[in-house]
């Protein structure tokens, strides 16, 4: 098993290097998808079999299938890649990267003084995880369903197409700047006169 | 009984206030005229009661055998000794941190209360024409400093102290901030600043001695009687005293901490300005004579010859700077700063005449700033500005407001036959044996308050007037007083002569107080 | 059966979640600094997930899904975000949306 | 003895009708109020007078000194107390306090009669009035008061009133500024008694005057520091009051305002309350002789310096004022020297003659169009026969012209008693009489001036008989007046002092030279006048005089004297423009650089906090990992 979880790990830290590098977003993305399951195979050496299938199924499968349906949507191509490779210069990953590095060290110093000991492994099965879901933590479940509800409202609302449309606070500057601009763009103002329906109702939402 | 209703009259009359104000614009000033003149006719009993002598009654405000610990300290008033005080009310409001809603009342807190009553009803007729909007908010707020000021005059338990402290300050802040002037913001939040950082000083001071009785006698209690019982190491209480000195001196002010009130009074409106002027910084002065000296005989005595220095510097300071002044109401503030240098002074001589003198000193300076700053007002209704470069001859279009400003002005420089001169004599011979030197330095202040008395009245209202290209002769810069503005100056000016004249009155209600107070001093 | 030191999956656990954090330090791309959080909270759901099995408790695993959850919620928040700033702002660069500084 | 209270009551009572409806009255209204309050109170006073005489205080007057000084006493109730301080409403009148009534109320009728027709037509008729009778009554409390701090308040009141009239024509920024002048000047005197009054009730802890009186000789030994401060004090309080050296110069300034406020206020009464003090209080000099030759010194000093002054202006009020100054300095000359009763003489003629002079200088005035300078004027023997004749009479009592006028007697008797008082000397003496010769002087020089020669401008109206009634008798009793008081060696007539003498004492001399000084200061007046007479009548076109002005040297003395010896340019750079320059300044407040810097301190923290939210996310995102590499190497 433990050539497993050595195995496993490998894959996924490669991967993950990887994603972090590509400058495509597909390629990325793909890459993470390896990388989940690399790391699906950890959980299942550690013993843990259900979170490694939920992994499996809803960070690689759902999320992942998210972040390429925006992807797609956004049409992100050839362009994005260069500007990305415009980007990534040493210059902007060596000081984090650094940075990163030395925080890597001291938890490898701490934890090589916790001195911890071996796993002994046992499988935790899903009924165990479901028992204790649905018993100590059904409070924490029911706000972890409000989460998902505010989330899935929130991407709703958020994601709805509309114009240009910015914080209350933010607007004053702006309309300022435009109106000394003098600029005849159609701007949002406070109490909505002068706005076509449509956007409008957008805002009163 | 009476005491809550006094200050639960202005409370309620506040909110009224502000509640109609939405339901009909008019009449937000009749009800806070109706809640000052209740309030007034309920003091002016008392003071009818107290002053003709069917005598205090026997209040002893000392209190349950629990707390009285057979005590050997030498301020103690013993607690069966004849007391100065009237009346007093208590009742528990918090009881499990020994909080209780207790309001007594001794001759010097019904003097300023009277003062508190008379300036207020001036305050609100003054600002009868002059705030247009949100009229009942700013009532609400005028009447809740009141209340403030009132509470904070009678309070005995320091809790509720520290609470009408604080009640008095916020309403005022609003009051500089929203109805003030060009500069409004700046003076709003240096006053809140100042007065708060003393105020949360005096706050721990009172809770250090809060902790300190309560780890003696057993009985944590806010309560000023069962303080007053409490023994302080010197040390504890040279701290604790600085922490209610720095309070006081702010409101006060002493001079390194005056920087609020010049900004503060220039920009408040003129009701705020005699509220500020009139009744507040009276408040230092009272919470000096009433926690200072009483808790921390030896603290004060060891202090007294610097807070003296204090005050001279502040008189003479004060009175430099008035001098400067370019701004009307600027001016005006500087003289406070003056004045109530001569109250510190007054103070920490320890001395039954100067604490006399002091009593008037708080009344006279209240009255005769309180009408500077009406006729300020009026003149900034008039003018629009309150640029001394833009008066000048005004004595031509209003006699009646000239020579009432002069009676004020040499009240203020201290001419006999005014209130001014009998608390400042008085206060400069009490302290004269002791402290010769600043008497002496102090004395100098006569003759600076003379320059800018006389400096005010030369550029307002003598003088070629101010060509019209500064300042438009309007109609209404032309009007003279009015018969509300001939009201308002007309009972102030009774009032100082009244104080100039025949002053034993006052000096009799705080005799008893003021007594108890120097016999602890008494070497 | 010891299959493997607890330390050393925490150390895998630590240098995923700090290349997640290289990641969003370096990338100027917001849909990149997307995917490196979705790293990161990987990486804590994998130390969770060890100490569940360190104890043999479902508490570990209880708690990877939660923050799967969160990462769902997130990620969907976040991407709705993407698109509206892709759409009003033309770019993807994070150095741009700093209206809410303070000048 | 009731009726003493209305004395000071009925100008009290004039005031306040006038000062509440003054306006709404007509003028022959206010007329009526004003001066008629003033005429009933002398009235009163002739009556207390009479009761007075009546009363046998005057039994003296035949050299029976009375052996216990008279005087009336009432209670008006108790002002406050505090402590072992009380002070009451209390008055007290005795024969130096009646000197004072008598002239306060006589003098003040005249002059308010003469200002009903002098301020006719002005816009503030109602306030000249109420000012003026505000005025005598302070001025009436300052000389009845029987405690200090009473005292005070009308030593106060009547400062008021000189403001408030100094600046009566408030237009003008000049005469404010010379209101405000006198007002301030004379307070630095009155702070220095005020603080006399502290050291005295710290000494004996009574404010009462005649406790005081009392107590002291037994309480304070000759000479001893504390008394000599205390009388000095008072010493300086009159100086300010009474314009005398150094705290003078506001007196010429304060000619700003109309002619009979000069002649009551800055002539007659007021700027001798000094005077008053001083002889009221002279049991505190008696015992300080350093007090006493200080003020000889500076009586004798300011009668030079203001005589030297006043001959070489040419306004005719500051003429008149510099004149003033000079006469009260030998009255704090003969106080000085231990001649109460003489200076309080002097005091008695000086306010007829001088009021006179006022008077008819401002009918003068008002003649020719408000012209003041006096070689403008010229000629108006003939035009003004009332008004010269009558200037003639103060003019000739002001030189001390000898027997027919009555500041010869009195001047004559502060000749002699300061050569041979005991605390007299020949150096004071010589003072004095070098003094008489130029004012004999600037007498002639003035009346010559303005009424002989040519004239130069057109007299435009002639006073009316409000205002020659009041001259004439006044110019009656500037020759007259001297008769109750005649040197020792001409006729045994000694009404005044032996009026006085139960009050004040009279002062110990050497006996001689008694003709002598008589023959000497009668030659000194008549060589002044015919110095006077030689330079500006005889030979006025030759123009010696403007010869000598011709002379860079002579011009420089000239104007140094112009300007009052330079005091006003000494003050000025000395003490007004630091304070104005430091004022100016500091201006904005010095203390508030110290919160100015905190809340600077506050906000340049504030940037450079802000500075790091700089809206980068990623910034932040470091920011996070410095924390926690921040404190995991704390956990290390």
């Amino acid at each position: 098993m433990s050539t497993l979880f050595y195995l496993s790990s490998l894959v996924a830290i490669v991967a993950t290097l990887m994603v972090i590098t590509r400058y495509h977003p597909i390629h990325a993305l793909l890459y993470l998808v390896v990388s989940f399951l690399a790391v699906a195979m950890i959980f299942l050496s550690l013993g843990a079999p259900f979170v490694a299938v939920l992994e499996v199924i809803i960070y690689a499968g759902a999320i992942m299938v998210l972040f390429i349906f925006v992807v797609m949507m956004l049409n992100l191509d050839k362009d994005t890649a260069l500007q990305e490779k415009q980007w990534l210069r040493p210059r902007v990953w060596v000081g984090p990267a650094l940075l990163t590095l030395v925080l890597l060290l001291e938890i490898g110093v701490l934890l090589v003084r916790g001195d911890l000991p071996a796993l002994q492994l046992a499988v935790v099965t899903p009924r165990q995880v479901a028992l204790s879901l649905y018993g100590e933590y059904l409070i924490a479940v029911e706000l972890a369903g409000f989460l998902l509800m505010a989330g899935i409202v929130g991407a709703a609302h958020i994601g709805k197409h509309k114009k240009e449309s910015l914080h209350r606070f933010l607007r004053e500057e702006t309309d300022a700047h435009e109106a000394s601009a003098g600029d005849a763009r159609e701007v949002h103002t406070g109490d909505g006169e002068g706005i076509p329906e449509k956007e409008r109702k957008t805002w009163q939402l | 009984m009476i005491l809550v209703w006094i200050i639960g009259l202005l409370l309620c009359g506040g909110i009224l206030c502000w509640l109609t104000d939405t339901w009909k614009a008019g009449y937000a000033k009749w009800i806070a005229l109706a809640s000052v003149v209740a309030d007034g006719l309920i003091i002016s009993a008392l003071l009818v009661h107290f002053v003709t002598g069917t005598g205090p009654q026997a209040v002893s405000p000392y209190p349950a055998p629990q707390v009285t610990t057979p005590s050997a300290e030498p301020h103690a008033a013993s607690p069966h000794a004849a007391t100065p005080w009237l009346i007093d009310y208590r009742n528990t409001w918090i009881p499990s941190f020994g909080i209780s809603l207790r309001l007594s009342m001794d001759g010097l807190s019904l003097i300023l209360l009277s003062l508190t009553i008379f300036l207020g009803l001036l305050a609100v007729l003054s600002s009868w024409k002059e705030i247009s909007e949100r009229t009942g908010f700013f009532y609400f707020n005028l009447l809740w400093t009141l209340a403030g000021i009132a509470g904070v005059f009678l309070a005995t338990d320091l809790f509720l102290f520290y609470f009408f402290w604080e009640v008095m300050l916020v309403p005022m802040y609003l009051l500089i901030l929203i109805w003030g002037d060009s500069n409004r913001r700046y003076a709003a939040y240096k006053f809140f600043l100042f007065t708060q950082a003393g105020g949360l000083l005096m706050l721990l001071a009172i809770l250090a001695l809060y902790f300190i009785h309560g780890r003696q006698s057993g009985t944590y209690t806010f309560d000023y009687f069962a303080i007053l019982q409490s023994t302080l190491s010197p040390t504890a209480a040279r701290w604790i005293m600085l922490g209610f000195l720095a309070a006081f001196a702010v409101k006060l002010p002493v001079v390194p901490l005056h920087n609020w009130l010049p900004d503060a009074h220039s920009e408040a409106p003129t009701a705020g300005s005699i509220v500020l002027a009139g009744l507040l910084l009276k408040t230092g002065a009272y919470g000096i004579i009433r926690f200072v000296l009483p808790f921390f005989p030896q603290a004060s005595t060891a202090i007294a010859p610097w807070a003296m220095l204090a005050g001279v510097i502040s008189i003479v300071y004060g009175a430099l700077l008035a001098f400067a002044q370019t701004d009307l109401k600027r001016l005006i503030a500087y003289t406070s700063v003056s004045h109530m240098g001569f109250v510190l002074l007054g103070i920490f001589a320890m001395q039954e005449t100067a604490m006399q003198g002091v009593v008037i000193q708080l009344i006279a300076h209240g009255i005769s700033t309180g009408a500077l700053f009406a006729i300020a007002g009026m003149i900034k209704e008039r003018l629009h500005t309150r640029e001394l470069a833009r008066m000048g001859g005004l004595q031509t279009s209003m006699p009646a407001m000239g020579n009432l400003a002069m009676v004020f002005a040499m009240a203020s420089l201290g001419l006999p036959l005014f209130g001014n001169f009998i608390a400042e004599f008085l206060i400069l011979l009490g302290a004269f044996p002791q402290y010769a030197t600043l008497v002496v330095i102090a004395s100098t202040a006569l003759v600076f308050s003379a320059l800018y008395c006389l400096r005010m009245m030369m550029r307002v209202f003598f003088g070629p007037a101010a060509p019209p290209t500064i300042t438009p002769p309007t109609a209404s810069a032309q009007q003279d007083i009015d018969s509300r503005e001939w009201i308002i100056l007309g009972l102030l000016c009774v009032g100082i002569v009244l104080l100039g004249l025949y002053p034993q009155p006052v000096m009799d209600l705080a005799k008893e107080t003021i007594q108890q107070l120097t016999l602890n001093f008494r070497i | 059966m010891a299959v493997v030191n607890i330390d050393r999956v925490l150390f895998v656990a630590a240098v995923l979640f700090l290349l997640g954090l290289t990641g969003v330090l370096t990338r100027k791309n917001i849909l990149f600094m997307l995917i490196s959080i979705e790293i990161m909270l990987n990486a804590a759901g994998l130390a969770f997930v060890a100490a569940g099995s360190k104890w043999h408790q479902p508490d570990g695993q209880a708690m990877f899904l939660f923050i799967l959850a969160m990462a769902a919620a997130e990620v969907s928040v976040g991407l709705a975000l993407v698109m509206q700033i892709w759409h009003q702002h033309k770019t993807m660069d994070v150095e741009d949306l700093n209206k809410l500084k303070d000048e | 003895m009731n009726e003493l209270a209305y004395i000071p009551a009925l100008p009290l009572l004039g005031f306040l009708v006038l000062a509440l409806g003054g306006r709404r009255m007509s003028q022959k209204a206010v007329a009526i109020t004003g001066a008629g309050s003033v005429c009933a109170a002398a009235l009163l006073t002739m009556v207390l007078c009479g009761q007075f005489f009546g009363s046998g205080a005057v039994g003296a007057a035949a050299g029976h000194a009375s052996p216990a000084s008279v005087h009336y006493d009432l209670q008006l109730g108790q002002w406050f107390h505090a402590g072992a301080l009380s002070i009451s409403f209390g008055l007290r009148v005795d024969s130096l306090s009646l000197v004072f009534m008598f002239i306060i109320t006589f003098v003040g009728a005249l002059i308010h009669l003469y200002s009903t027709a002098f301020m006719r037509g002005d816009r503030d008729y109602a306030r000249f009035f109420a000012c003026m009778n505000l005025f005598v009554c302070a001025m009436l409390i300052l000389v009845m008061a029987d405690n200090l701090v009473l005292l005070y308040l009308g030593w106060e009141g009547v400062g008021l009133c000189s403001y408030l009239l100094i600046g009566f024509w408030y237009d003008s920024p000049a005469n404010c500024l010379a209101a405000n002048k006198a007002f301030i000047i004379t307070r630095i005197g009155d702070t220095a008694l005020l603080i006399g009054l502290f050291l005295l009730f710290k000494e004996l802890a009574t404010l009462d005057i005649a406790a005081i009186l009392r107590q002291s000789p037994g309480h304070f030994r000759l000479g001893s520091p504390v008394i000599t401060l205390i009388a000095l004090l008072f010493l300086a309080g009159g100086m300010g009051k009474s314009a005398q050296l150094p705290l003078q110069t506001w007196l010429p300034d304060a000619m700003a305002g109309p002619s009979p406020v000069s002649a009551l206020i800055h002539a007659a009464t007021m700027v001798t309350a000094g005077v008053y003090l001083i002889a009221r209080m002279h049991v505190l000099f008696q015992l300080s002789p350093l007090a006493m030759t200080v003020t000889a010194i500076t009586g004798a000093l300011t009668l030079l310096v203001a005589a030297c002054s006043a001959m070489v202006q040419t306004d005719i009020k500051r003429i008149l004022a510099y004149s003033t100054i000079s006469q009260i300095g030998y009255m704090f000359l003969a106080l000085g020297v231990g001649a109460y009763g003489a200076a309080i003489f002097h005091f008695f003629t000086h306010a007829f003659f001088k009021a006179l002079l006022f008077l008819a200088a401002g009918a003068v005035i008002e003649s020719l169009h408000h012209e003041h300078n006096i070689f403008r004027m010229g000629g108006l023997k003939d035009k003004l026969p009332v008004v010269y004749w009558t200037f003639l009479a103060g003019a000739a009592s002001l030189a001390a012209l000898p027997l027919v006028s009555a500041g010869f007697y009195s001047k004559e008797q502060i000749l002699w008693y300061a050569w041979r008082a005991a605390n007299g000397g020949t150096a004071l003496w010589l003072a004095a009489l070098a003094g008489a010769v130029i004012t004999a002087f600037y007498s002639t020089r003035l009346l010559l001036v303005v009424f002989w020669g040519e004239a130069k401008t057109s007299v435009s109206s002639r006073p009316g008989r409000l205002i020659t009634i009041p001259l004439i008798i006044l110019a009656f009793l500037s020759l007259t007046a001297g008769f109750v008081e005649w040197p020792h060696n001409l006729l045994p007539v000694h009404l005044f002092s032996g009026f006085l003498q139960s009050v004040l004492p009279a002062p110990a001399t050497r006996s001689g030279g008694e003709t002598i000084g008589q023959l000497l200061a009668v030659m000194a007046t008549l060589a002044g006048i015919g110095v006077g007479y030689q330079l500006y009548h005889r030979q006025p076109e030759i123009g010696i005089i403007t010869r000598w002005q011709q002379r860079p040297l002579a011009a420089a003395i000239r104007n140094f004297l112009f300007g009052g010896w330079g005091f006003d340019r000494l003050y000025d750079t000395l003490f007004v423009r630091p304070l104005v320059s430091i004022t100016r300044l500091n201006r904005a407040d010095i203390f508030d650089q110290l919160y100015v810097a905190v809340v600077r301190a506050a906000r340049t923290g504030h940037r450079l906090l802000s500075a790091s939210q700089n809206g980068s996310l990623r910034w932040y995102a470091v920011g996070v990992l410095m924390g926690i590499l921040f404190i995991l190497t704390l956990l290390l």
